[in-house]
């Protein structure tokens, strides 16, 4: 019975419910939008994923930032689970975009200032994931992704400077029915996008949370080996499945 | 500048430091008196080049604290390097320049005056002089070696890190190298260097430090030591995972 | 697994609305559409613009008033759009769509107070503007699509974690065994 | 500062001494540079319409490339020998050793492009050989040198280098190319000056604000 009411009161549970309410605001409570029809309801996932892949990269530099100060592994651990879901969020966001772009502005991608901004902060976190798969273990793969990781939080503002000043200089040739057309909807576009805005959150800090309990575990058998010299057999049986699974 | 025991040329404690699962040294604590030649023994892959590495301040230490000459390394950084002349694994230099122009360039970089004469200086030191002029390519390896010598005495260092100086030399290079230690010991100034040739240790040095298993096990001064007593101090302390010793 | 049941229960839930609300969906409109091609154009004697009748594909002819607050989002053959009211540009309205008559270029109507007599509908624009492809008010293939990639990608991204933590818990219990 | 400036100067140097010795860097990056410009003539029918228009991007986006490859290879002669451990046995601190390698690897893009902007405008038929496009030009290599410098030194040690390199570098220096490549495009189309001045403060901000941040952060990046 506790179990029941554990699961029941649990975050992920608030989670799926919270969820489920965007979808039905989503896709039942809301009307239609005049302009753009029924693509327009792409909005209320894309602002929302939009939103968590930012919130990635704050917390990917805020985390870099605090473990180059504390040294701290907490830190890092905190800085690569949301890189890692902060990349699922951006490529998201990109693809969501390109499809809500392509019925409403006619093409699947202009040279739109955020949405070069998001392309390239995308591209930039994508290689410091990279760069910690292929760079060999120890503090210095942590610092040096730390530092990659800052560099991007710093290029950000600029990135975005030099993408609106480019697409002011080549006006995007955004041609489909709706372009410019105001929207049709008041006060239930801001209650749904809320909403939506909420549960994505939630559902990110979700995600977040298991990647750094699973990177912390993984640290602490690593811990473990190193300060007990374990049995060759065991490390050979735990490669192995390592292999295998 | 914190001067604290200007009494040892070393001082290391509790110096730790681990590469992802290996923890290669657990507990270093040794230390020297200026004048002293030390020798670092150990089996292979006990750490004496990842200790000489740190003591160089190439790798940071996972933690403790060492003090060279009273100099906290943590702190005084650039303090310490011009105390310290390193001779490590690799000889270090622009193969495609020749040994002068190696020499220069460091002298530069260590700000020292009349470069010219200290060139000329240290080379016959190492008995270079005939190839000064050689680009280090064409130049054989104990020829390499004995340059990499003379660049590690170009700036008078009160303390010498020597990386298993012998491997591969002929007998005449040697004899150059124990000149040296010669000249050093006779000065006043403080060698540390690793070996895996016991006998040839027991002869030069003046102290011993055997490492086993990540922890010092035996710190002597040479004269009570022979060769059985050292292998008995690689032997009893064998980690349980034997295998590839 | 935890992860599990969140993502069969997030499954469930979708798959439910979507099956029990899609004609409710796709009828959910504010405002009626019309997307056609422009068949006549009557203007006053300013050349204003005053109604103008569409076609669809059909063949159903809908006659359109227009009146101050409709908007015009309307391109040239430069490929120049122009985006106005009536109020502002009912001249430039009438050049447009005569220009796009002759080019017979596809417009989308949205129009209100609708009025039905012996078959031919009239009603009130509210917005005109070039229609690009599709039928605006049935693209739900984009709406699927991105609900599919969305819920496909986090699936899974969690599927790869649980993955992983799998692997960290068989080593977890591969050291206790070992350390007993 | 004398003396930083000398010790800045030697490390700079000897990469201009190697490099008389052995042509890699700049051969490299002009060769390929070359390549690039000559595939995109192919690639697309330059006339005098589009030569304007498609040109500057080109230029830049060979350059880019190819500085990442000479940036590559920059390094590799530094790891040949593990002579960067020896610039760090030196007591000077890590800032001078990065500004040091950051003016070879500066020189060395300059020395390439010296070559390839005047092949460039021969093969495009566009008037680029004007002060401010030398303005544009310095300031471009100063901001690749500087972010190359840095993370050339960072993926020393991965094992997929010449991959993690150009991954790295061509996202973070974006905003620069886009600078560079518009006010090249304002060079070709005879703009005034306070049309090309506002891409060439983007390149000035971004400049000072990488050679801080490198000089600040390359003391953590050495060590292991």
């Amino acid at each position: 019975m506790t179990k029941v009411i554990n699961l029941i009161v649990s975050p992920i549970a608030l989670s799926a419910v919270l969820m489920g309410t965007t979808l039905w605001l989503i896709l039942v409570w809301v009307p239609t939008e005049t302009n753009q029809g029924a693509v327009q309801r792409i909005l209320y996932l894309h602002v929302p994923i939009a939103w968590g892949a930012m919130m990635g990269i704050i917390v990917v530099s805020a985390g870099s930032f605090l473990y180059l100060w504390k040294k701290n592994e907490i830190w890092d651990r905190l800085a690569v689970a949301s890189a890692e879901v902060g990349v699922v969020f951006g490529g998201l966001a990109l693809l969501t975009g390109m499809i809500w772009a392509k019925p409403v502005w006619a093409v699947w991608w202009t040279g739109e200032a955020k949405l070069t901004t998001t392309l390239i902060l995308f591209f930039i976190y994508v290689a410091y994931l990279m760069f910690r798969a292929y760079f060999p273990p120890g503090t210095q793969r942590q610092r040096l992704a730390a530092i990659i990781a800052i560099i991007g939080a710093i290029d950000t503002p600029i990135i975005y400077f030099a993408a609106n000043l480019w697409s002011q200089a080549h006006p995007p040739l955004i041609t489909g029915p709706a372009a410019d057309s105001e929207s049709s909807l008041g006060t239930s576009l801001g209650v749904v996008l809320l909403a939506s805005t909420i549960s994505f959150t939630l559902l990110f800090i979700l995600l977040v949370k298991m990647r750094y309990e699973i990177r912390k575990s993984e640290d602490e058998i690593k811990h473990f080996k190193r300060n007990h010299q374990l049995d060759s057999a065991v490390l050979n049986n735990i490669s192995q499945a390592r292999g295998t699974s | 500048m914190t001067k604290r025991d200007p009494l040892f040329a070393i001082k290391v404690e509790d110096v730790v430091k681990s590469y992802a699962e290996v923890m290669v040294l657990r507990r270093i604590k040794f230390s020297l008196q200026p004048g002293e030649v030390a020798v670092i023994l150990g089996a292979n892959g006990a750490g004496k080049s990842t200790l000489l590495r740190i003591l160089a301040m190439l790798t940071q230490p996972d933690s403790g604290s060492i003090d060279i000459y009273g100099n906290d390394i943590a702190k005084n950084g650039p303090q310490v390097r011009a105390l310290t002349g390193s001779v490590l694994h690799s000889p270090m230099l622009y193969t495609d320049m020749s040994v002068r122009e190696n020499l220069t360039l460091f002298a530069e970089l260590y700000r020292l005056k009349n470069i010219d004469t200290l060139i000329e200086k240290n080379a016959c030191k190492v008995g270079i002089q005939s190839r000064l002029d050689h680009r280090v390519r064409t130049l054989s390896h104990g020829f390499q070696k004995r340059a990499a010598l003379a660049r590690a005495l170009m700036h008078k260092p009160q303390l010498l890190l020597l990386d298993e100086p012998e491997s591969g030399l002929d007998s005449r290079s040697v004899s150059y190298l124990e000149n040296v230690v010669e000249e050093y010991r006779s000065s006043g100034r403080t060698i540390l260097m690793t070996t895996h040739i016991i006998e040839h240790a027991l002869e030069i040095a003046d102290k011993a430090i055997v490492i086993t298993d990540g922890y010092v096990h035996l710190e002597s001064t040479t004269t009570c030591l022979n060769k059985s007593n050292i292998l008995s101090a690689y032997s009893h302390t064998l980690p349980k995972t034997s295998g590839d010793l | 697994m935890k992860i599990f049941n969140y993502g069969l229960a997030l499954l469930i839930v979708c798959v439910g609305l979507v099956a029990h609300d899609l004609p409710s969906l796709v009828l959910a409109q504010s405002n009626p559409l019309v997307n056609g091609i422009v068949v006549g154009i009557e203007t006053n004697d300013n050349e204003q613009l005053i109604t103008f009748v569409v076609s669809d594909s059909t063949g159903t002819l809908t006659t359109f008033k227009v009146s101050d607050s409709t908007k015009y989002g309307l391109e040239n053959q430069a490929g120049d759009r122009w985006v106005t009211s009536h109020k502002d540009g009912s001249e430039e309205a009438a050049r447009r769509l005569s220009e796009h008559q002759e080019r017979f270029v596809p417009i989308t109507v949205s129009y209100s107070e609708a009025t039905e007599d012996s078959g031919q509908i009239t009603g009130i624009a509210t917005s005109v503007v070039d229609r690009e492809q599709g039928k605006l008010e049935t693209n739900l293939g984009y709406i699927f699509a991105v609900f599919a990639i969305t819920w496909i990608l986090f699936f899974a991204y969690v599927f790869y974690m649980g993955r992983k933590q799998k692997v960290v818990q068989y080593e977890i219990t591969q050291i206790k065994a070992s350390l007993q | 500062m004398r003396e930083s400036l000398a010790v800045i100067w030697a490390i700079g140097r000897k990469d201009l001494l190697l490099e008389t010795r052995n042509k890699d860097v700049i051969v490299a990056i002009s060769v390929f540079a070359l390549l690039v410009l000559m595939i995109f003539t192919f690639a697309i029918d330059i006339n005098q319409v589009n030569a304007k228009l498609t040109g500057p991007g080109i230029l830049w986006a060979s350059i880019a490339f190819a500085g990442v490859t000479g940036l590559n290879r920059a390094f590799a002669l530094e790891l040949e020998g593990n002579t960067l451990e020896a610039l760090m046995l030196a007591p000077i601190s890590r800032d001078l050793i990065y500004a040091g390698k950051m003016l070879g690897n500066f020189l060395f893009i300059t020395a390439a492009q010296i070559i390839v902007i005047p092949i460039f405008a021969v093969l495009f038929n566009l008037a680029v050989l004007r002060w401010e496009m030398l303005v544009v030009s310095l300031l471009t290599t100063i901001g690749f040198s500087a972010i190359g410098t840095l993370f050339a030194a960072m993926t020393i040690r991965v094992r997929a280098r010449e991959v993690m390199l150009p991954l790295l570098f061509l996202p973070v220096v974006t905003p620069l190319i886009m600078a560079a490549v518009e006010s090249t495009s304002h060079v070709v189309n005879d703009s005034s000056w306070p049309e090309i001045y506002q891409w060439i403060q983007l390149a000035i901000a971004f400049d000072i604000a990488f050679i801080v941040i490198s000089a600040f952060i390359f003391q953590q990046i050495l060590e292991d």
